[in-house]
């Protein structure tokens, strides 16, 4: 039996992550006690406990901040179960866990960076910015990994930079008073923090009467379906992947442990893989299109 | 008397203004120790403003106030409180949701290491409740009690308050005979301790047995000062209304009535009222008459659906008719003017106007809006025909004195023309001139063919206008009065289970 | 002796040990010590600010802030905290004066501008998120050896289960509460305004005092949770308890408290949070549920034990029926 | 006759206007092209129309949530019920559906919805806040069910366009909402239901009495607040063309809340207008303009959420009303007052 701690369904992504892990565990043929912590911190910690009361083998945990953790933590090590820390880390000593299965978030932020650098070549570019739900770590991470990308380019500015909340439609929203408080011919470039705010982006500047893609190049993070299919209409030019399946390395993990007792490194990381419009973004979103996103 | 001594407490030229009405204009009043002091006058004559002004419940816009030779100007009624100025506000002002004993204390509980004891202040409410004749559980929520205790409560916790003055507005409008003889002895009580008690109400027989003066007002205006000793209630009378109140011959109401209109078989509910019968005809009265808690009220409200009966049935003119909502009694042509107006009668923030049509409205339902030439009609015809004082049609009903409210919530259910109307207390707080026009409607609509059924604590009242009486002891009917065997004396016999009550 | 009025409460603990034993039927492992004292451990800022949220609602009010509050309480301390040198004890001290007085000045608002509670703690709930994410956007961490101290604070009952500090704060708060609520003035103008604002006016209550008293407490006790949640975590988050101001209303509501005012107890509240907990302990050892199914089961139960105390009250309540009592029948 | 009820109406609306001109000139300092409005690709482009636009959603959800705060309600699930709407009419379309028999299908879920809540508050007679609490936590679970969890995208052109199409170059969701609205003000004014409404919600004992079927109407109250939801839902989900389950709507209960007590009506029940709640919805609309284009960075904006709400409530607020007027009227020789003591005799 294994715990898994799920912040919630907040994004397409997520939902996806809760739906590999528990394709995987199928796979397997691990009982797998899911509990949805519906974004709460408190919640993930009830969970813990609770796990740890049932005296479940191993749990997997998508933390939803990085701190706080390390009662909890100490408790499940006390009764000797082994914690995998999923899609993000912890401010925790790193004897409290067996290991992460995380991209870096930074480094996603800076992969985007870059491509745009390269992209521009040197072009002056103002770029506008959508950042995730304040104060989540992943929008404070790609923003900072962002702009690591681009330190040193003179050319690419960022003008502004508004939370669009992770959603669709916040996307919209906040890209449609950019294109009025900046005009939508001074924007060069849009950077995301996530491809679905990029979606209500690309609908808001169509809108607003200009080609996503070409008068506005359009980058973003995770590689959901939808933006591949916005890439194949060529409105969307670039995304970094951040795989949904966290659980996959895990159970390997926790498997080989419990058969062999080889103890994983305190870090598995997953690939920041970036797909731009030479991609076949076609088959790319056949493929992903029934992973629950 | 008294007069040689200094007064407690003196207000002179106290005005109060209200958005197009003048509520008070530079009224005096000075209260000696040792005095009841009754404080007169007709619906919205002012007389409830004048005491909230007095206790800081409202900011007056003039006057000032001397509390034994010493200007004070309370700001709030914890102020007056502070000062020694005990009051019961005219719609009973205690908290329903809190324990008798709770709303005794309130305030001032007793207390113990800083704690309140709740014991200590149990055994005092039962103390203090004794005093005034009641012997109910003070540990139980107020709202258990009926508002006639209610009101006996707010009386006690005011007294218990009043270390100078007393201020009683209309405290006996839902007492009894017995409470209100209660009563009067604490009041004595109170008097002889010296202090000075302000009585308002408008039963001029109480006023002329316990006041020693009383000071008129009419339209917010002073009229006059008396000496009761060495007036009349005519005199009274007419200070009050500003002018004769002509003396009706009382016609006794005839035995005779038309066809049966309903018939009402074992209706009852359980712990609530014993299953009775009951047949009522068109163009007669039937009066329920009975001690406080008796089920006057509860019978009223079973036979208009207000409270479901478990067990009885209902015939409207021969046909059964089901009553499970007020509104279904409304169909059927029954009106109710409820006996607590303001938590089951006015709408408050809505305007008099809206809150005369607005049984006929809800009756019509709400895609049949009454035409607005219509509305104004009905609600201008029955302001002057019940002569209901207001500055506008349009202010909300609450403004209005407790009088007119009542005159207002009659005007909404004679504007449904109903068949059937039940009256509980229809008189409660109604001023002497609009009392018999009011005995008067009733006799009207008897002789225009209306059945009435009217629950009273007015004796004199039911006797003037009834067909027939009932009397109801412990939730049960014990007896009939017929024709010429309606007497207040017979009335209160029968309450009291005289055995003479039967004979005449 | 019980009393009539005291049913509601009755009520509520019965529904618990009822829903309890069910669990227990099906997760034996419910009934270890464990359970019970997560039950209190991770309840126990939830109780704390439903402490407050119980005094609010019982004066008829209500405190959408709370959950803001208890963020900014984090946030405060873990960035006082990292950027000087301060005592944790004197940081604590701070952030409660800051706490207390900014519910006192949603009080003032409420009483001087006569501007209806939701509202103004609404815009206090923006207020203090607002000013939590001005202090920090990130989730700092706190790391004071007073805070280790704090939390190695606790006792290990034989099969495992911990009663921590912060669990014996809640109870400490539960106990002062119902003093507060039942054997001072205070508590009792609160059940009076709760039972009638202008009654209450009229009855000499004084009316400023207690409704800022009111807030003032409930904003301490946010910060007093904050605290609580601070040493739970060893952090301050910004986006931290949002949305637990509905959570606690809902301990109110489920224990009992009428959310007209007036009526209503403390001791119903605590066991509110233990049966909204016991909810939750519930799903997670079911752990078969969906994210969405968790949100439907959590709206279900909600809904099923409102029923079971409306069903519970009704039928103590049939045997009598008091007149007065006609628009709240049927 | 007629125009003395407009001039009441107007007199009503003042202060919102007032207040909603001052926002949007704060608009105009912090971006001076604020009001320019031009027609761009066939249909009005500018901030104006975007406020118009964006405010869509909250002054619908404000139409039904005026009406059930006049019975002394409240309804939390309105978001939700968005989030619901919204993924049936997605599903709906995605299954092959026509977009009529979609909004059709979202409506009546809606009002289902609102039925639900209804009848818990009129029926079992349970709070309002806590019976609409029981929607607001699960609804967005039964949506996900709906959308199995994802953002359900659709093309459907007729649905797209009741989110981001344009009739004779104003946006849709414009025309809806003050259609709507202006149907709503009118049925209730030109019936006796606005009335009736009213009267519930000052004392719902008199009203019963009076022989008024509260039942009934409050759960009418709560299934046109459940019909406005659901077609915001739907408008929401055609803007962005995908019914996100999760995010449709959230927290956007608290900004109709907020719109209907900017537009002066009292959460304690009672005398109501539609009207000022709309324009309530847009102040609040305009407030989230200044935040965007003022180009602070995002941690301030809910700092400056608050300040201009408390500083629009505290204007508004009783006390502060009546010392103006008090102000106003010491010039003059005789006071007549306003009713400040009116609050003492309520409840
Ligand atoms: N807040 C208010 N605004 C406007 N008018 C008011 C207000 N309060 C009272 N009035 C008016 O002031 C007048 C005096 O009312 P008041 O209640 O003092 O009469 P009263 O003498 O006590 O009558 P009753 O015998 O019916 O109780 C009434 O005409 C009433 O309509
Ligand atoms: N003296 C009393 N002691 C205890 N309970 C009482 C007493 N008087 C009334 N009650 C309670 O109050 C309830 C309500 O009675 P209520 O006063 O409404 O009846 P009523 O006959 O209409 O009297 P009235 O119309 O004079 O108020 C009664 O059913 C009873 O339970
Ligand atoms: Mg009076
Ligand atoms: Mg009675």
């Amino acid at each position: 039996t294994i715990g898994f701690s799920q912040i919630g369904s907040e994004s397409g992504w997520r939902a996806a992550e809760t739906t590999v892990t528990k394709q995987e565990a199928e796979k397997r043929g691990i009982n797998l006690k899911f509990a949805d912590a519906q974004q709460k911190q408190e919640n993930q910690i009830k969970a813990l406990r609770s796990f740890i009361a049932q005296g479940v083998d191993a749990i997997l945990i998508a933390p939803v901040v990085a701190t706080g953790w390390d009662e909890v933590l100490e408790e499940a090590k006390e009764s000797e179960i082994p914690v995998i820390l999923l899609d993000r880390t912890v401010d925790a000593s790193d004897d409290l866990y067996m290991t992460a299965v995380t991209s870096d978030l930074v480094h996603e932020g800076r992969v985007a960076g870059k491509w745009l650098v390269d992209e521009m070549a040197g072009a002056k570019c103002d770029i506008v910015e959508l950042q995730g739900t304040t104060g989540s770590s992943p929008a404070i991470d790609r923003k900072n990994g962002f702009e690591e990308g681009i330190a040193g380019s003179d050319n690419l500015k960022i003008v502004r930079s508004q939370t669009g909340d992770f959603t669709r439609s916040q996307g919209k929203v906040v890209m449609e008073s950019f294109l009025k408080a900046v005009g939508g011919e001074n924007i060069c470039a849009l950077y995301a923090h996530n491809d679905d705010m990029a979606v209500g982006a690309i609908q808001a500047i169509k809108e607003a009467g200009l080609k996503p893609g070409e008068d506005i190049k359009i980058v973003s993070i995770d590689s959901v379906p939808d933006i591949h299919l916005a890439m194949l209409e060529g409105e969307a030019n670039a995304t970094v992947e951040l795989t949904p399946n966290m659980a996959g390395p895990a159970f390997d993990a926790l498997d080989a442990y419990f058969s062999n007792g080889v103890v994983p490194p305190k870090w598995i990381q997953t690939e920041s893989k970036l797909y731009t419009l030479k991609d076949d973004n076609k088959h790319i979103y056949e493929t992903k299109r029934y992973l629950g996103y | 008397m008294a007069s040689d001594l200094s007064p407690v407490l003196e207000c002179r030229g106290i005005s109060k203004f209200f958005p197009g009405a003048i509520a008070l204009d530079a009224v005096d009043l000075a209260l000696y120790p040792g005095e009841v002091h009754a404080l007169l006058g007709e619906n919205g004559a002012g007389k409830s403003t004048l005491i909230k002004c007095l206790t800081g419940a409202y900011r007056r816009d003039g006057g000032s106030i001397i509390l034994e030779n010493e200007e004070i100007s309370p700001q709030s009624t914890q102020d007056s409180q502070k000062f020694g100025i005990g009051t019961v506000y005219q719609e009973v002002n205690l908290l329903p949701n809190m324990t008798v004993a709770e709303n005794l204390f309130l305030g001032r509980q007793p207390t113990r290491r800083g704690l309140i004891s709740q014991k200590r202040m149990l055994e005092m409410s039962r103390e203090l409740l004794a005093e005034f004749g009641l012997s109910i559980d003070p540990s139980e929520p107020l709202s258990t009690y009926s508002v006639a205790i209610q009101q006996v409560v707010a009386i006690a916790r005011a007294v218990e308050l009043s270390g100078k003055v007393l201020i009683l507005d209309e405290p006996t409008a839902s007492l009894d005979r017995d409470e209100v003889e209660l009563l009067f002895s604490v009041i004595e009580k109170l008097k002889a301790r010296g202090l000075a008690i302000v009585f308002i109400t408008h039963f001029l027989d109480q006023v002329f047995e316990i006041s020693d003066r009383a000071t008129v007002l009419r339209n917010g205006r002073l009229i006059g000062t008396r000496t009761l000793a060495n007036t009349t209630q005519t005199e009274i009378i007419t200070l009050m209304l500003g002018r004769q109140l002509e003396d009706r011959i009382q016609d006794r109401a005839p035995a005779e009535t038309g066809d049966t209109l309903l018939e009402i078989r074992n209706l009852g509910r359980r712990g609530m009222i014993e299953p009775f019968d009951l047949t009522i005809r068109k163009g007669e009265v039937v009066g329920l008459a009975g001690l406080l808690g008796s089920g006057r009220t509860e019978t009223a409200n079973l036979i208009f659906g207000a409270v479901q009966a478990d067990q009885g049935e209902v015939l409207l003119e021969g046909q059964k008719i089901a009553l499970r909502s007020p509104r279904e009694a409304v169909s059927q042509r029954f009106a109710m003017c409820p006996e607590d107006r303001k938590s089951d009668g006015i709408v408050g923030d809505l305007s008099v106007r809206e809150n005369i049509v607005l049984a006929l409205q809800a009756r019509q339902g709400w895609f049949r809006p009454l035409p607005k030439s219509k509305v104004n009609e009905l609600a201008e015809a029955y302001v002057k025909a019940l002569d209901i004082r207001l500055a506008s049609l349009d202010m909300p009903i609450r403004l209005l004195s407790g009088g007119n409210q009542q005159k207002a919530l009659l005007a909404r259910w004679l504007a449904t023309n109903p068949s059937f109307l039940i009256l509980d207390e229809p008189t409660r707080g109604i001023d002497v001139g609009a009392h018999a026009e009011i005995i008067a409607l009733i006799e009207r609509l008897r002789e225009d063919g209306m059945a009435l059924l009217v629950a009273s604590s007015e004796l004199e009242e039911l006797v003037a206008y009834s067909n027939r009486v009932i009397v109801l002891r412990d939730r049960q009917q014990v007896s009939e009065l017929k024709g010429d065997e309606i007497t207040t004396t017979n009335i209160v016999r029968a309450i009291a289970d005289d055995p003479l009550a039967e004979a005449v | 002796m019980i009393r009539s009025t005291h049913w509601p409460l009755l009520v509520t603990i019965a529904t618990f040990v009822l829903a309890y034993t069910l669990c227990a039927y099906q997760y034996p492992a419910m009934l270890s010590t464990r359970v019970l004292a997560n039950l209190l451990t991770d309840n126990a800022f939830l109780g704390i600010a439903a402490v407050g949220m119980t005094f609010v609602i019982l004066s008829g009010g209500i405190d959408l802030s709370v959950g803001s509050v208890i963020a900014f309480t984090g946030v405060f301390l873990a960035v006082i905290l990292r950027d000087t040198s301060i005592h944790p004890l004197f940081a604590f001290v701070l952030v409660l004066v800051i706490t207390v007085s900014f519910g006192a000045s949603m009080g003032a608002m409420i009483h001087y501008l006569e501007m209806p509670p939701f509202i103004v703690t609404l815009a206090g709930m923006f207020l203090a998120r607002g000013a939590a994410y001005v202090l920090s956007t990130d989730s700092v961490p706190i790391t004071h050896e007073f805070y280790d101290t704090l939390q190695s604070l606790y006792w290990k009952a034989p099969s495992g289960g911990r009663f921590r500090l912060t669990g014996i704060i809640m109870l400490l708060t539960f106990a002062a509460a119902v003093v507060v609520a039942h054997r001072t003035r205070f508590g009792q103008n609160i059940y009076a305004i709760g039972g009638g604002l202008s009654t209450a006016r009229l009855m000499g209550v004084p009316l400023a005092r207690t409704t800022i008293g009111i807030y003032a407490t409930s904003g301490g006790l946010a910060g007093l949770a904050g605290i609580v949640f601070s040493l739970y975590t060893s952090a301050g988050y910004s986006l931290a308890t949002v949305g637990v101001e509905l959570d606690a209303i809902a301990a109110v509501v489920i224990g009992g408290t009428l959310l007209t005012g007036g009526s209503g107890f403390v001791a119903g509240t605590f066991f509110g949070i233990l049966i909204m907990g016991l909810i939750q302990t519930f799903i997670v050892f079911d752990g078969t549920l969906s994210s969405w199914w968790t949100k439907i089961v959590i709206g279900g139960l909600l809904f099923g034990f409102i029923l079971l105390q409306k069903g519970l009250t009704w039928a103590t309540t049939l045997r009598k029926k008091p007149a007065t009592e006609f628009a709240a029948q049927s | 006759m007629m125009s003395s009820s407009i001039r009441a109406t107007l007199r009503r609306v003042t202060p919102q206007l007032i207040i909603l001109a001052a926002v949007l000139f704060l608009n105009f300092l912090v971006f001076p092209d604020f009001f320019r409005v031009e027609f761009q690709n066939g249909r009005l482009f500018g901030n104006l129309i975007d406020v118009l636009n964006r405010g869509a959603p909250t002054a619908l959800l404000c139409i039904g949530m005026t009406l059930v705060i006049a019975t002394k309600g409240i309804d939390l699930s309105v978001g939700a019920v968005m989030a619901i709407a919204g993924a049936v009419a997605a599903s709906l379309v995605v299954d092959g559906y026509s977009w009529q028999t979609a909004l059709l299908g979202a409506l009546a879920v809606g009002m289902l919805c609102g039925i639900w809540n209804g009848i818990l508050v009129a029926v079992l007679r349970i709070q309002p806040i806590v019976a609409t609490l029981v929607l607001m936590v699960a609804g967005r679970g039964i949506a996900q069910l709906v959308t199995e969890g994802t953002i359900l995208t659709f093309v459907n052109p007729g649905l797209v366009h009741l989110g981001s199409g344009t009739v004779v170059g104003i946006p849709t969701p414009i025309l809806i909402w003050v259609f709507l609205g202006l149907a709503v003000a009118a049925i209730v004014r030109k019936t006796a239901l606005g009335m009736l409404i009213e009267a519930i919600g000052i004392n719902e004992g008199s009203s019963r009495m009076a022989g008024i079927n509260s039942r009934v109407l409050i759960t009418s109250v709560y299934l046109i607040s459940g019909f406005c939801a659901a077609l915001a839902g739907v408008i929401v989900a055609a803007d962005i063309k995908g019914a996100d389950a999760n995010n449709a709507g959230l927290w956007l209960e608290l900004d109709a809340i907020l719109a209907v007590v900017i537009g002066g009506n009292s959460l304690l029940g009672g005398r109501f207008s539609i009207l000022a709640s709309l324009i309530g919805a847009l102040i609040i609309q305009s407030v989230n303009s200044v935040i965007l284009l003022s180009g602070m960075p995002p941690e301030f904006n809910l700092v400056i959420k608050a300040l201009i709400i408390i500083a629009i409530l505290v204007i508004q607020s009783p006390t502060v009303k009546h010392a103006l007027y008090i102000i106003r009227a010491s010039a003059q020789p005789l006071p007549s007052e306003p009713v400040k003591e009116a609050k003492e005799s309520t409840q």
